[in-house]
């Protein structure tokens, strides 16, 4: 394992700390927590608390700040964090109206926020939630954890980040992420795996040659194993799945977002948005907003993904495109 | 029988038991899962004996209780909530009996209700029930403790991070049952159960 | 080699393609060529054009736009770019003040702005450069091409962009500049070498437990192997040579960069700068602008350079932070 | 003596022959510099046999200022502003003369004017001046074509991007160097020279 760190079992500590000594204008960490917080004066909007294992990174606490996240909540790598952490979050993130989580669809997330939501109703806070589960690659059944939450998180922080910033109502929030959450959809390709650096070797093998379709960000497995292929038949694919999901129509409109996994420079992922596009415009959709770059890595893994969001209500592109003031959006 | 003494005894011997294994649970996790079990546990595991010296709990609820809340808070991933839910549970309950069994049952019932897993979805549960029903009817060793671990490796899991596995989760031992195997193997070594 | 691309030969094109369509309402590409050009009404300032070979994205297109550059002009991968384009994006930069060209100390770079220099004045298009050579790992001599431009290019970007956006002239922008250059050195070290797709192989060869400091952005060689160690000993190494070149004194204010290469993920970047960090709190060094990310990369290399500029007048940290519309600052 | 048609022949020679060689010369540059000589010259060779059809240039002058534009616009790199400024150097000193030697003269100091090599530096500079010597003195030969780029070989580069290796860019020849090579075999087997 070739990797720029100290102790492993410092990563989270030393990454934090590195992280708000360069952004100390925008975030804050709480003292003896790894909580990340924005630095924006209390206006007495809804709290808004994201976080989960860390090696996603700018996730999450990259997108801390105004008109996003009011904090991230950060556990050890790939790890989720535990209550008493995220309770902190929604403490700090609490300006009198309540605190909404967004949470990433995996069981220790869930069990662990969940459980910081009966202790902060305990004091008092008002807390609703939401469970992402964007990755189509899993099959939401009761035979699985369901569907996975990956990149399109990011728009979720994105669109809730700025509806809360609106002054939107705890009831509001949450009847606007359950509307969200059918219409974002992400699927993944990996070309090579993390390496967690506790454990120190890749999370799984794949063949010099060979590709996997559907690796979740913590290199849970796809669902299916290909030779290596064309950035225009990777997007080929992706897209086929995910017109499946959707069932779009011509003239349907629909935010793209293409995210690197932390170990796939921007040249290819540029070029593979050139092969989505070709793919997006021969459907007929209008893509009225478009990002590409890491928003939610898995470390150091080789690989992208696809996510279509389907806007079904002008605010959102609204939302999608109001100013924030965070490390990475 | 539970007492504060034959109980510090086993959760010595369950910490030392974990730090041990720490690279075997994460392999095993690798395999069918994000590979970090082990060093979840380790981490909860020295903090809980940092707790236990400096809080020094007085009676067996506060010991559980304590031991419920270092692991919540440590531990983290999806074990955490779990085993820290199962301790917090007994807590509650050893407040009116002192029986193994029924102590051990509100553990379960601890995790079964943060997790929602119940038997044959190749989780730690597999490992918690067959043993509560060994220490009912008294006839529990350490074979059984084992051959419990040994049964997950045939079901398919359908909780928790290898469910995404479906089919290529079984040939795998559970990770969160080999976990537990330690905690009733060192339950059975300090005594707790059978004097 | 495994990359999300099709054809080699059309990355260029493709790339370029990808990143205009994902930000159109930033930039554009010049019509047949491969000039991106910031989407900003002309205002009557002095243009700023940038650029070299391709493979360090998000440089140099990335940092178009209003406070940074006109134009970057890209050429293939690790290979300057022609005359011919360069001399499109100084006449689309002109805004009748003059265009300034800001080169990376290679000789196929400075040799083709030279003559596209020649070809704009030939235009009576004013045109006046400076040349980037911040790299430190080389010495300085008549026997070598000179330092190499890397990461601190990004820097003279910014503080060039704004005191452009703010009215600067020509002959005041290139006194800037001069000034500028000395003040910014940077020193790289590498874990993992780049591949350029059309080669298909390693640029050069690393042990799996061997770093080298101060290779270059295309892999030159740097000044010494060593094997693998901690961020902190490879930042204690970076920030000693740095010293050495700087001979700072307690209480002197730094702009602080740490650039990833591409493949390295932002995890170990904020460790990497945790370190730093410390490094130079004990040094007594005023760190007045931080910065952590992939900015001057090396197609998928594994490493990252670290970039101090002295802060030799107040104005230089106003320009650093004065507010940009770019798709990567 | 120049002609338009020797020299036509001799750019279709040079040509196919960088084309055929592409990958050698980047591997050449691989070992001293950045891996992608073959390819830049292979860009310019494509380029150039398009504009050769489509302008198709109808004076010797033109012939060269025409390979002149295209590979100081295709090229790109090192390698294209110094090619290209040689043969846009050869165009202007075609228009007065028609003497190989005066010509190629012409051609070496465009290349030098805009890169600033001398002999020795470890570049094509050092296949130019041999050559053009041995034009100058009527004994040129294929032989003496490769012993000159073989002896880039114990040069040190203090130019280009080979200079950053220093000590460690001796032992390996200057793909530059083995370009004009091939410039210079063509420019035989063309009879160009000789004629
Ligand atoms: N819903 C659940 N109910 C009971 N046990 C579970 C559940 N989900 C996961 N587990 C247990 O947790 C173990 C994994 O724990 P760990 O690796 O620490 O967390 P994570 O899966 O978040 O990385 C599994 O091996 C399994 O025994
Ligand atoms: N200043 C110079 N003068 C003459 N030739 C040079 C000079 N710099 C580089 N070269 C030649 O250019 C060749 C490299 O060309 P190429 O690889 O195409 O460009 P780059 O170095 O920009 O990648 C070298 O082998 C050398 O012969
Ligand atoms: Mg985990
Ligand atoms: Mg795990
Ligand atoms: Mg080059
Ligand atoms: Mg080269």
């Amino acid at each position: 394992m070739k990797k720029i760190i100290n102790d492993p079992a410092n990563i989270l500590d030393e990454m934090l700390n590195g992280l708000v000594f360069a952004y100390e204008d925008l975030v804050e960490r709480l003292p003896e927590t790894s909580v990340i917080h924005r630095k924006v004066e209390k206006s007495g909007k809804v709290g808004l608390v994201s976080g989960g294992g860390s090696g996603h990174e700018p996730a999450h606490a990259g997108f801390v700040g105004k008109g996003m996240l009011s904090a991230a909540v950060c556990g050890e790598v790939f790890t989720s964090p535990t209550p008493d952490q995220i309770l902190e979050g929604i403490k700090s993130s609490d300006e009198g109206k309540g605190v909404f989580l967004i949470i990433k669809n995996y069981s220790g997330d869930v069990m662990n926020f969940d459980m910081a939501k009966e202790l902060a109703e305990m004091e008092d806070i008002q807390v609703d939630y939401v469970i992402v589960d964007d990755d189509i690659a899993v099959e939401d059944s009761t035979y699985t954890a369901g569907k996975r939450g990956i990149a399109g998180t990011v728009l979720v922080h994105k669109i809730l980040g700025a509806a809360a910033e609106k002054g939107l109502s705890l009831k509001e929030i949450k009847a606007l992420a359950d509307k969200l959450i059918p219409a974002i959809k992400s699927l993944g390709v990996a070309l090579n795996p993390a390496t967690v650096p506790e454990v120190g070797k890749p999370g799984f093998d794949l063949e010099a040659d060979e590709i996997e379709f559907g690796v979740g960000i913590h290199g849970e497995p796809g669902y299916r194993r290909e030779k290596l292929q064309p950035s225009a038949a990777l997007a080929k694919e992706l897209v086929t799945q995910l017109k499946k999901e959707f069932q779009w129509e011509k003239g349907d409109s629909y935010a793209v977002l293409v995210n690197g996994m932390g170990g796939t420079p921007l040249m290819e992922q540029f070029i593979f948005m050139n092969d989505v596009k070709q793919l997006l415009a021969d459907e007929g959709l209008t893509l009225s907003f478009r990002k590409v770059g890491d928003y939610m890595t898995s470390i150091d893994m080789e690989g992208l993904s696809l996510t279509l969001a389907k806007i079904e209500d002008s605010s959102w592109l609204e939302y999608l495109n109001a100013p924030v003031t965070t490390i990475a959006w | 029988m539970l007492t504060k003494e034959t109980t510090k005894k086993w959760l010595e011997l369950f910490i030392a038991q974990i730090l041990e294994n720490k690279a075997y649970l994460s392999d095993l996790d690798t395999a069918i899962g994000d590979g970090d079990h082990g060093n979840n546990l380790a981490r909860g595991a020295n903090a809980l004996t940092e707790a236990l010296e400096t809080k020094n709990p007085e009676t067996l609820t506060d010991l559980l209780k304590t031991t419920g809340m270092t692991l919540v808070s440590k531990v983290g991933g999806a074990s955490g909530p779990l085993l820290g839910s199962a301790f917090i549970s007994m807590a509650k309950a050893s407040q009116d009996s002192d029986d193994l069994a029924t102590v051990l049952q509100a553990g379960l019932e601890g995790i079964q209700k943060r997790g929602k897993a119940v038997a044959g979805e190749k989780t730690m549960v597999d490992e918690w029930i067959p043993v509560i029903e060994a220490v009912k009817s008294t006839n529990l060793t350490v074979d059984l403790i084992e051959e419990a671990v040994e049964k997950t490796k045939d079901m398919k899991a359908t909780k928790g991070r290898a469910s995404y596995l479906g089919e290529r989760s079984i040939g795998h031992i559970d990770p969160g049952a080999m976990s537990s195997s330690y905690l009733f193997k060192t339950m059975v070594e300090a005594g707790v159960y059978g004097e």
